[in-house]
């Protein structure tokens, strides 16, 4: 299934949430403030690291833009709206909100 | 397709009304007659704990109406243990009997009923 | 695919609707069909027919649009009466209606996707 | 004291609207003065005259009430133009009013308490 | 001054933060979904009990009720509404929403 | 009593409207002339990155706009520094030139203004 993450990685727990339910090779979303856990050199970026050692993962490049994130840590791949529509094609969905 | 959802319950009950009206939307969703699960991970954990008294707020209390889904058809409820455990809570401190899982059962529940609607 | 929306929170105050209105436009520019976008909770006051933001996206337009194209969209009820939101402020191409069109819209859906916080 | 109140969340959805309630009717049970209510984003929600929630506490009623009873109660006009609450939704003994009634509560008080989410 | 709290402690981290910035001595309030942090046995205790370590620290009634929360670690004042009033005329306030 | 006023900016932009709604009010307070200070912490130091681009969600650039509150006579500007830090963040990478304080420093602008208004 593709776990959604809105909320951004050091205020919320939600990301270190799914990483306990989410199973390995599931696909995990970030987008609206999620997209704060794709950067490069946060203290977030160790559960990043956790996340993209058993997951694919996304980062939606409208939230990345509007937020000016422009250095992303190893393993994100960014989609814009198509890419998430066809990720829900391929997969149920869980929002983790 | 859906014949059958999962209502997943994770936020804390009376700060926000995501509880009551996913309490209130199993009601709705059962009486039509559809197979509803009901997951209970984080601080949703919290909708089920005993002894809830709201009178000071002037708001209903929650808790105890969990039990009354039955009614509806909805009896299929799972916690997830450590959510539980680091709240410091045991089964014995929720309002009704639940199916205990861990984190791989919470998701197994989840990929059965496919739709997942989150509260 | 049939895909059915949920929205949670209310227009401007958080961006669920917003994340709600670009998935829907992408999902029907790939070709799929929307069951039904059911605002629930504070979602129903996106349905509020006289939003009007000075230079600003207009947000309970852009569904009643989707509404003008055959989308069902529908606001709970119960929450509008909770809201004072009432049956003569719903925009045009939006209904009120009740739990069983969730319930309708989940039965037809190969995929459901709830936006909220 | 003289003390002013912020909401910025709407009734029911979080439980700012009801904690704002309560502090400011102990607040006057202690003797102080409500310099103002200001309802800002979301907030402005609560001073909706059509709330009718069944068997449920009327939030919107509570602060018609504290308008009655003299405190001044006012919801963000750009915020409720935003958010489609027209005019003459506004509930008795509220208004709309801009940021200037802010800044007029904040000057005229010894404490601000702000209720949000 | 008041720092008031009204986030649960184990899915945001709104009391934490509010440590680093709250000066030693001055009072912390939790209402709302914050009074979860004032229960006994918890994974935050820890965070709780550095907070009561160096500040005085209130849990609202109506809320812990609510929630049916009596069983409290040490150091966790109860106030009513009137109590929170009454800290109110004592102190301004910083409401760390 | 309160001419002064403190705005604690402690939420990320765009994911709610408290960074746009935060920064409306301190034009409005401001233009009322009372005095202003701002203070960034934990997510609300996002508000001020280079280089937001919200035209793919149709909203307004916010983060370029905070250096426009000097007309409306709101000059002081605070971040925290540990929350810059956390989040890979150097004063470069924001659109104006601010205060660090450390937390102590953020306490004392906040007990300064004597009102704090949240967002």
């Amino acid at each position: 299934m593709l776990y959604t993450i809105n909320k951004s990685p050091l205020m919320f727990g939600n990301l270190k949430s799914v990483l306990r339910v989410a199973p390995t090779g599931d696909p995990i979303l970030l987008y609206e403030d999620g997209v704060y856990a794709a950067v490069k050199g946060a203290a977030s970026e160790d559960l990043l690291a956790a996340a993209v050692a058993d997951h694919p993962l996304y980062a939606l490049k409208a939230d990345l833009d509007a937020r000016g994130l422009v250095s992303l840590a190893d393993g994100v791949q960014v989609i814009d709206y198509d890419g998430f529509v066809e990720l829900v094609e391929q997969h149920q969905v869980v929002p983790w909100l | 397709m859906g014949e059958t959802v999962a209502v997943l319950m994770r936020k804390a009950p009376y700060g926000s009304v995501y509880t009551a009206e996913g309490f209130r939307s199993m009601m709705g969703i059962g009486v039509f007659e559809m197979d509803v699960s009901v997951v209970f991970v984080d601080d949703g954990v919290y909708a089920l704990v005993k002894g809830q008294d709201p009178a000071g707020l002037d708001m209903k209390p929650l808790g105890d109406a969990f039990p009354v889904l039955a009614d509806f058809g909805v009896t299929k409820f799972y916690v997830h243990d450590d959510s539980l455990t680091e709240r410091g809570l045991t089964p014995d401190d929720l309002v009704m009997d639940v199916e205990i899982v861990d984190g791989a059962g919470a998701a197994q529940v989840l990929e059965s009923a496919g739709l997942v609607l989150p509260f | 695919m049939k895909m059915g929306v949920l929205v949670l929170e209310g227009p401007y105050q958080h961006e669920a609707a917003d994340s709600a209105y670009h998935f829907v436009r992408a999902a029907l520019a790939r070709g799929h069909e929307i069951t039904g976008i059911f605002l629930y909770t504070d979602g129903v006051n996106n349905a509020n027919g006289y939003i009007k933001p000075p230079g600003e996206r207009n947000i309970g337009q852009r569904f009643s649009e989707l509404g003008a194209e055959g989308i069902p969209v529908v606001a709970c009820t119960a929450c509008a009466r909770f809201r004072g939101f009432r049956r003569d402020m719903v925009s045009e191409n939006v209904s009120l209606s009740g739990l069983g069109a969730l319930s309708e819209y989940l039965r037809e859906s190969d995929r459901f996707v709830t936006f909220g916080d």
